[in-house]
């Protein structure tokens, strides 16, 4: 297969190979040594050479030098992933005087030696895809990076605790933020907590401040109950659309005086409230909580007389002097445009009915953790006395770790803020009722900052810690003492012996889950999400708040369990590189977009239904295919498809992948 | 659809009675069944304490003799398994032959060389898989001729109907024996001992450990006000109903409530004789309260 | 029980550290290695508190390589199979099977509790299935009361006799017809243990 | 090739970067090892893979192929899948016709974050090679005007 000849292939090859031992990684199943003698017998490699870390600047160096003194000008690195390292090599190339686009990295690492047992069959392998790139390598050809002007505003999705922080931190440097919630408030997860660990200050106390920051601040738009519903548009330029979903009342006019909830023809509330976690009743026109962000009602179409059924005094609207009840509001559907987008979509309990062992859904007085949060909450449905269901006060509390944590048949995964938050609900029950708390957990996880002293705290308090898993709660006595009670059966693992202990209450400390939308939302926005639900990060240590796809960004426990400091430190972090990308000013974007040879195009229109982003029409004077080159996104689909090999793809050549194939087939 | 039949040791026994009511009901019901010709013990838990290889091996031969059996009706072959235990060690040596290459190699050779072949066409049922799912609970409202109104059931599942193999019901809190009989008008109990064990053959090897077992469960069920409990295995009916009076001397309470099998229940729903359904086995006589007619 | 002046520790040099392995092969599942020691097994067994050993800590003792504490439990034989443990641990570790693989080592070796009725029943189970294709309740247990306890036979001769004249005995063993053909499937497996259990 | 004991399948892998390149990534930094071989090669989407892609792998040498691209509806590019599931449909009518037996040629949708299955298809795909033997080609259809030479073999295979 022959170069095209337009001049961008800078000569005949002369190739330098250098292979990584990435220290042990790669040395201990591939024959290093081996791979670089083979690599100088490959056909145009000037220079084949090793070394321990080609990542580091004395091996980047080592490239340089090269290029200069065996005029090489075409260089492959055998390493690791080039979604890890190929833009590190890419620049040492350039920073030789070479395109950078003469590079090729031929992976074996990741996909050799982490994955072979056999060290001489990952050698044989390593040797393969070598020859690969280094077949590959001949034929690329210089290419140029392509700037694009980057939209300064920036689109945060959820207004918990990750996205407002993330939306002030954007909004102070003086850039537009919209700020996108799907409940009525912003607020999340974290406005329905009483105290927070390990300082126990008042969540609501630290958190409404920053609420009534996001609605006042000039450079942030808030819309709560709205949801984003398409996205288009690649980094830099993304195109969403949100929809707003109708509350009835009209935003701008209600000022939050709540007399129209009191004027609701329902006299009595008998809908489950909601943000209380059903505790306490709501009436269909409510507001979740006092300090609500934004501090309007809302109406629920379900509950609602008017809005279900048709027929209403409508006492409501006759009791707004503002006129600001609207039962004709419609749903509403807007454009906006922004240069990055940060996910903060949060997480959802766990729910312990899928663990029925724990009663929850059978004895009356089994809670989340989340329902007692409300039920000590001063705001809440008891207004933050520790009462029972039936008014009584609770004389032993257990309180079990890890439900949905760790185990095979829900979440394997450690949740990460339950040892912390048990710790807290055992702190606050005993202050609150003076009852006798047992915690049952698996370990005590108490990783953080003055969270080991905070255990210490609770072990001086008399706290019960009992290391063991319940099997089961259950309410059938054996004893006159369990008579009436809730019994925990659990073995106490430092004694050795099974335990039954009754107690009158319940806690389950419910792990924490992606939401049940995750896939539909990392869709929607094009990242990737393991299988728990979670959002992935382009990489776990090094880019813990990327993703794969530019311009979108992660905060908070979208990404993975989370407690409240460490979703503020990545949220503060998430929007420092939003703000890198948009303060840059542009975005370059990989040179891979295909093109038409014109020459051969013979104008069969074959390619143009092919093209996702309809960037191919046909020029109908010359009769050939054009390629609107900004609109090209380079997927190769319209190449794949001519039927003449006129539709080409920059980085992707045909020519580029027949040498690869035959150079990782026929290497010998 | 006619069902192969695979009663096991302890119905030819102690679990007669189940055996009996079983198959009256069945045939009232329309059930067509065949017993399994020549089968064997199923390998059940005491011997795979012994040899478990071979306790795969005799739960084996019955699968083949069933395939072989069951095979020309060009149907697939579905295997009635009442006793609780053959339902576990006849489910646990398929799960094995699925999962394990090496052992399903050696005890192909050694089916072999005994004549025998089984590949893997059987489905293991258990009767109250079928009458909730094959029958259905309209099919058994129909048959109802006596219905158990306001007799009070404690439903007694034990521990391998339903733990770890079979899938037609919850592991934690079953339900499909309490559908059967509320559909035949009895009221169930809502009770957490549905499928705690009742000591299995410790009742016969540590009888102070057995025994103490199957008094909990049936104290539990008296104390929350059952006028019986059902059961739907010979070695927990055996172990319930049997050493009641041994335990009023052991633990100086009395705990005397009948036990009978569900399908003891059902035939009573659906008019059959106390012959028929061999109450008159029971060493705790059981009719149906007057009250509840 | 305690006794004053026993050694309470262990060395290193004691242990099998190749015990593990092998009861990981014998189960046919390594599900013994994820045990987070949380348990939950110990506290969903009805029979734990009558173990010299809960399983968690049999299971500690057994990957630990605590070869003749675990063969010589009697916690294999207090368990009743009735797979709590199984279902509800939540690393799904196959703790009933690893009951049955402890049960049938010890037999192998020999070292099984002597005289306690479990193994006892076990062993006169698996002679009978061998001479008959079937078991015999009846002969079961009059069996098991002799090589253990014959006063006990005496005390459950009540149940015996309820049980004969409510036809629930069988006096005469069945026997299947192909026995020829089970007993050849039998020596066909290549059986663990079981070969020399009944020396 | 030599004698079948001694076989040892090649396997071209062409993975979009999206998500079944990232995915084998994962498998590698999960240290989950399979069977080595398998070469990838890296396109940016499963719709730019050209059947004649694969045809050149089997031509070269490769004993089977392995596509590997985004579960239906994940495409970065919206739909460059569902193109590649056309394709390898088409493809497979033709190597049928060839004589060549399809499981040898196998079409996979692996997720970003489904590293494991990337070594369980890689071991499935290898092991069932590794029963076929080494692909025998009925004739050697020539590198260039492919169409032509296609439809000869197509032609000589149905004779």
């Amino acid at each position: 297969m022959s170069n095209n000849g337009n001049g961008r292939t800078n000569g005949s090859p002369r190739i330098g190979v250098y292979i990584c031992h990435c220290g042990i990684n790669i040395a201990a199943k591939v024959d290093v040594e081996r791979v670089t003698r083979f690599a100088e017998t490959l056909p145009g490699v000037v220079v084949s050479k090793e070394y321990k870390f080609m990542c580091s600047d004395p091996g980047q160096e080592l490239i340089q030098k090269d290029i200069r003194e065996h005029d090489l000008n075409r260089i492959v690195v055998a390493s690791c992933s080039p979604l890890m390292h190929e833009e590190t090599f890419r620049k040492a190339t350039a920073n030789a005087g070479l395109n950078p686009f003469y590079f090729q990295m031929a992976n074996i690492r990741e996909h050799v030696s982490w994955v072979t047992k056999d060290k001489d069959l990952g050698t044989e392998k390593a040797k393969a895809l070598v020859a690969g790139a280094v077949r590959r390598v001949s034929l690329h050809q210089a290419l140029e990076k392509k700037r694009v002007d980057v939209h300064p505003d920036v689109l945060i999705v959820g207004g918990g605790i990750a996205g407002i922080h993330a939306a002030l931190t954007i909004a102070n440097s003086g850039r537009k933020v919209l700020l996108v919630e799907r409940e009525p408030t912003i607020g999340g997860h974290m406005a329905m907590f009483d105290k927070t660990f390990p300082t126990l200050d008042c969540a609501a106390c630290i958190l409404t401040p920053k609420m009534s920051q996001v609605k006042d601040h000039p450079n942030i738009t808030l819309w709560s109950y709205s949801e984003v519903t398409k996205v288009d548009g690649f980094a830099g330029n993304f195109t969403i659309q949100v929809t707003r979903k109708p509350r009835y009342v009209n935003e701008d006019e209600c000022v939050g005086c709540m007399l129209c909830i009191d004027s609701c023809v329902y006299k009595q509330a008998r809908v489950d409230d909601e943000f209380n976690q059903g505790l306490s009743k709501r009436k269909p026109i409510y507001i979740p909580f006092p300090q609500a962000t934004p501090p309007v009602v809302v109406i629920d179409p379900e509950t609602c007389m008017q809005l279900s059924k048709g027929k209403c005094k409508q006492l409501c609207a006759e009791a707004c002097e503002k006129h600001a009840i609207d039962f004709n509001q419609k749903e509403e559907v807007i454009e906006v445009q922004a240069g990055a987008i940060i996910l903060a979509t949060g997480f959802k309990t766990f729910n312990p009915m899928r663990i029925p062992e724990y009663g929850y859904g059978r004895y009356l007085n089994v809670y989340t953790s989340l329902e007692v949060e409300r039920l000590v909450n001063a705001s809440g449905p008891t207004g933050g006395e520790v009462v029972l269901r039936d008014g009584s006060k609770p004389k032993s509390i257990a309180i079990i770790h890890c439900v949905g944590s760790r185990d095979h048949k829900t979440n394997k995964y450690c949740s990460r803020v339950c040892c912390m938050y048990s710790l807290k609900l055992a702190h606050l029950m005993k202050e609150r009722s003076n009852a006798e708390v047992y915690n049952f957990y698996i370990d005590m996880r108490t990783p953080g900052k003055g969270y080991e002293e905070f255990y210490d705290k609770l072990l001086e308090e008399g706290t019960h810690f009992i290391r063991g898993r319940v099997a089961e709660v259950t309410d059938w006595a054996l004893t006159d003492a369990e008579e009436g009670k809730m019994i925990v059966r659990v073995e106490d693992t430092l004694v050795g012996m099974p335990r039954r202990i009754p107690v009158d209450m319940v806690i389950l400390s419910v792990g924490l889950e992606a939401q049940p939308d995750a896939d539909d939302v990392r869709r929607l926005f094009g990242v990737s999400c393991s299988k728990q639900g979670w959002f992935t990060e382009r990489h776990p240590k090094l880019a813990p708040v990327s993703t794969a796809t530019d311009g979108v960004f992660l905060a908070g426990a979208c990404q993975g369990p989370k407690d409240i400091p460490d979703t503020v430190a990545q949220a503060g972090a998430a929007a420092a590189e939003a703000l890198a990308m948009i303060d840059k000013g542009f975005v370059e974007l990989e040179p891979n977009t295909a093109f038409i040879d014109e020459e051969v195009c013979s104008g069969c229109k074959s390619c143009i239904p092919m093209c996702p982003y309809t960037a191919i029409k046909r020029d109908d004077e010359k009769k050939v295919a054009v390629i609107n080159e900004a609109l090209c996104k380079g997927c190769g689909t319209c190449v794949a498809t001519c039927p003449s090999g006129a539709a080409q793809q920059n980085l992707f050549l045909d020519e580029q992948i027949y040498e690869e194939i035959e150079g990782v087939l026929n290497y010998v | 659809m006619t069902y192969l039949y695979y009663p096991g040791c302890s119905l030819k026994g102690t679990g007669k009675a189940y055996d009996e009511s079983l198959l009256a009901v069945m045939k009232k019901l329309g059930v067509e069944q065949q017993e399994i010709d020549d089968w064997n013990c199923c390998g059940a838990t005491a011997y795979m304490a012994v040899d478990q290889d071979r306790a795969y091996a005799l739960a084996s031969r019955n699968l083949a003799l069933a395939e072989a059996q069951g095979r020309p009706n060009g149907k697939p072959v579905e295997v009635l398994t009442p006793c609780n235990a053959c339902y576990l060690v006849l489910l646990k040596a398929q799960k094995r032959l699925e999962e394990d290459a090496l052992g399903k190699r050696k005890l192909a050779g050694a089916l072999e060389s005994a004549g025998l072949n089984y590949e893997g066409k059987v489905s293991v049922r258990h009767p109250l898989d079928i009458f909730v799912n094959e029958l259905g609970l309209d099919a058994l409202k129909e048959k109802t001729v006596n219905p158990l109104n306001g007799l009070k059931v404690a439903c007694y599942y034990g521990c391998q109907i339903v733990r770890p193999y079979s899938t037609f019901d919850d592991q934690y809190d079953p339900v499909a024996m309490d559908q059967v009989l509320e559909a035949m008008g009895a009221e169930t109990l809502k009770w957490p001992l549905k499928t705690r064990c009742c000591g299995g053959s410790m009742t016969g090897t540590i009888p102070e450990v057995g025994m103490r077992l199957s008094f909990i469960i049936l104290k539990e069920a008296k104390k929350r006000g059952a006028d019986v409990i059902a059961t739907a295995c010979p070695l927990c009916q055996f172990n319930l109903e049997c050493y009641q009076n041994e335990m009023r001397e052991e633990f100086g309470e009395a705990v005397d409530i009948p036990v009978v099998y569900f399908s003891q229940l059902m035939g009573k729903a659906m008019g059959l004789s106390d012959r028929e359904l061999g109450m008159q086995r029971l060493f705790v006589p059981f009719a149906v309260p007057a009250a509840s007619k | 029980m305690y006794e004053w002046g026993r050694r309470r520790i262990k060395y290193e040099s004691e242990l099998d550290p190749a015990f593990c392995q092998t009861l990981i092969e014998k189960t046919g599942n390594d599900s013994i290695r994820n045990c987070i020691q949380c348990g939950t097994c110990s506290s969903t067994c009805p029979v734990s508190l009558y173990m010299d050993f809960t399983p968690r800590r049999l299971v500690a003792m057994a990957r630990e390589g605590f070869h003749d504490e675990v063969l010589h439990s009697f916690t294999p034989w207090i368990c009743a199979s009735c797979y709590s443990c199984t279902v509800e641990c939540p690393k799904e570790v196959k703790i009933t099977e690893t009951m049955y693989a402890i049960k049938q080592m010890a037999m192998d070796k020999g070292v099984h509790p002597a005289r306690f009725p479990v193994p006892v029943l076990a062993r006169e189970f698996y002679h009978q299935v061998k001479a008959n294709g079937r078991t015999n309740e009846g002969r079961l247990i009059t069996q098991l009361f002799l090589k253990t306890n014959p006063f006990k036979l005496i005390k459950q001769s009540k149940i015996g006799m309820k049980l004969f004249f409510s036809g629930r005995l069988d006096v005469i063993p069945q026997k299947i017809k192909n026995i020829t053909q089970l007993r050849t499937l039998l020596k066909a497996v290549n059986g663990n243990g079981g070969g020399r259990a009944h020396s | 090739m030599s004698d079948a004991a001694a076989f040892e399948p090649r396997i071209v892998a062409f993975f979009c970067n999206w998500c079944t390149y990232t995915a084998a990534d994962l498998t590698g930094v999960s240290r989950m090892a399979y069977e080595p071989n398998v070469r990838v090669i890296r396109v940016m989407c499963s719709g730019r893979i050209d059947p004649e892609f694969i045809l050149a792998a089997l031509r070269e040498g490769a004993d089977g192929v392995l596509i590997g691209g985004c579960h239906p509806g994940d495409c970065h590019y919206i739909e460059g899948n569902y193109k590649m599931l056309r394709r390898y449909r088409l493809l497979l009518k033709y190597l049928r016709a060839m004589g060549v037996d399809e499981r040898r040629v196998r079409l996979e949708w692996i997720a970003a974050s489904e590293g494991d299955k990337v070594q369980r298809v890689v071991n499935e795909l290898t092991w069932t090679i590794r029963e076929l033997g080494p692909l025998a080609l009925p004739v050697m259809p020539q590198p260039e005007g492919a169409g032509a030479s296609e439809e000869s073999a197509l032609a000589e295979a149905n004779a």
